[in-house]
């Protein structure tokens, strides 16, 4: 026994040893049936690229009818790999049917060999990997970074056109307003907002925005639609200046309106 | 095993220095010397390696500077401006603020209270802040009327920008109708709403709160 | 007023250098070229500054590594043991993770058929997702195969981690190449990936991207 350990290029390390020993019993510590067939292949101890595809399959039937006789449950893909294997197996051992389409069971082999390589090779290519100098381990970043400010500069934009016009509109306002025939039905804002000003200190809890419209306003649509308006805007000047606050459940519930607690008013 | 030859004996003098650039450049903090002693394997002086590194330093685009008693590396003062990003972001300015900027400039000197009056509506702080900000409205001469309020004027900012020679270029009213200005159907903005409503027809009213 | 001067002039070459000493010192993450460039005054040439800058720090406690395009400081590795206040708790990777990390790293862009077909498991979407959320796997382009599945491919702050100045300097990646081992091979054999076809059906796919 020894002899043979010493033939070995590669001997197997305590670690590997163990997990031989454990493979009938503890099938969790194996991701799948590829890494459960890499840890069989360390037992030929062979360069993976000399491995007999026919011994590890063997192996592996050997494992899963231990398992089996364990009462152990295996994974379906564990079975399906031992099904494969079988196949596989009977395959490498009988003469090539030639009546037989697609790869032949040397090429099966072969490419089972390849997976186990190439899942060895990124498994070394991971350790290197995290072997490497990393950040915040082994070098490290300025501990003190400082920081680009970013200085957002609003321009604002105005052009005479925008100056001239918003005078105009301000001041066809006063031109018109002798002609004005009809304010029996409209309610100004700057009326609501007075109004508004003196009732807002009784509104310590959440009131309708319809139940503060003056006696005399809710009786016609017209009056009651331009109070209302003029409530509202009022209050969403109040709400702005914040001296209320302002809520509404959802689209076309009622607008509910309370003085907001230490509001400057 | 680094641990162990320290016990023996000190770095040599380059290596205490790289030593401390390494540790300063990534310590979140400023390091005392104290601290950076301690950090620094035995038998190092950190006090002469920050001295060395000070001088390594000196005129180079960061410096390493002391803050209280601690140590730091810092951006050169003369190079802070690269660490600053400006973001021009245009803004159109907002109805309530040009409304205010004309009617200071066809009515300068004019308070606070004026332009309310002539708003309609109330100047919140803001936006007579915003304009000062721009530097185009400044303040003019307090009014020598009870409360002596103070007035708004614009700027040679202002004129500037909106190219006039003097504030009394603007256009009058006249001309502003003359050019078709004043007949420009006002908008809809809920501050003004119950004003725009004026000019407009019965109908036009109902027709706006149908909507 | 230096970016007055700057519209004549570019500062002069030791200048230049001074200030991409400024701007990369201050910078905990790495900046390209361009990035460089739009910091400093117009004309400067950071290209050129870069390389007398990596010459005067090389061998010094810290020094101008450079990821993917980007140039960053970082305190040379051999002084790690200094740093230990500020060595981060790396999260524990899974080695289902490292192993996914690795075989993106050198197979990408791959996808997640592939990384399973690689592994012979499933790999679930938590060991990409954590991958994806440290920033160091993202989303590449989709392959032109049928059901255009996502592919993966490593980030630059992957690099930035694991000081690779690209993924063409991964360890061993030559001899992997040569062996044949990255080579995209069909399998025959029946591993765990091929029932998990499901996953890259483009039901699978699109769930990633409305996530």
């Amino acid at each position: 026994m020894a002899d043979e350990w010493a033939e070995t290029p590669e001997r197997l390390s305590v670690a590997d040893r163990l997990l031989a020993e454990a493979l009938i019993v503890d099938v969790d510590g194996f991701e799948g049936p590829l890494d459960l067939l890499l840890t069989l292949s360390r037992t030929q101890k062979v360069d993976l690229r000399k491995i007999s595809v026919l011994q590890l399959a063997e192996q592996y039937l050997v494992f899963v009818s231990k398992a089996g006789a364990l009462r152990i449950e295996l994974a379906a893909d564990y079975l399906v790999m031992a099904a494969w294997l079988a196949y596989l197996k009977s395959r490498l051992l009988l003469p090539p049917d030639p009546t037989e389409d697609g790869p032949s069971a040397e090429d099966l082999a072969a490419h089972l060999a390849y997976q186990l390589e190439r899942l060895q090779a990124m498994r070394e290519a991971a350790a290197q990997l995290m072997a490497r100098d990393q950040k915040g381990r082994d070098f490290f970043a300025r501990g003190l970074p400082e920081d680009v400010t970013r200085r957002k500069k609003i321009s604002y934009s105005a052009t005479l056109m925008d100056l001239m016009q918003a005078y105009a509109r301000i001041r066809t306002r006063d031109d018109f307003r002798p002609f004005v025939m009809d304010r029996n039905n409209v309610f100004t804002m700057e009326e609501a907002l007075e109004r508004l000003r003196g009732l807002m200190g009784y509104a310590g809890q959440w009131t309708d925005l319809t139940s503060w419209l003056p006696a005399g306003w809710e009786t016609t649509p017209e009056r009651r639609r331009s109070a209302t308006a003029a409530h509202f805007a009022a209050i969403l000047e109040l709400t702005k200046a914040g001296h209320l606050e302002v809520r509404q459940g959802e689209n076309f519930a009622p607008i509910q309106v309370r003085k907001r607690d230490g509001g400057r008013g | 095993m680094n641990d162990n030859d320290s016990l023996f004996a000190a770095p040599p003098q380059a290596e205490q220095e790289r030593m401390v650039e390494a540790v300063l450049f990534a310590s979140a903090d400023p390091l005392t010397l104290a601290e950076l002693t301690t950090r620094l394997p035995h038998g190092c002086d950190a006090a002469e390696a920050l001295v060395t590194l000070r001088r390594r330093y000196s005129g180079r685009g960061v410096h390493v500077v002391k803050v209280g008693d601690a140590y730091a590396f810092r951006t050169a003062p003369d190079l802070g401006h690269l660490m600053h990003k400006e973001q021009v972001e245009a803004r159109k300015l907002s109805r309530a603020a040009i409304e205010t900027l004309a009617i200071v400039a066809y009515h300068q000197p004019v308070t606070r209270a004026e332009i309310e009056e002539i708003r309609g509506v109330a100047v919140s702080r803001g936006t007579v802040d915003q304009l000062i900000e721009l530097e185009w409205v400044r303040f003019g001469r307090r009014r020598m009327t009870p409360g002596r309020p103070v007035t708004f004027v614009v700027t040679e900012q202002f004129l500037d920008h909106f190219s006039l020679e003097s504030a009394r270029d603007l256009p009058g009213l006249k001309e502003l109708r003359a050019a078709g200005l004043l007949d420009n159907r006002p908008s809809f903005a809920p501050t003004s709403a119950q004003d725009d409503g004026e000019d407009e027809s019965p109908e036009g009213q109902s027709e706006l709160f149908e909507d």
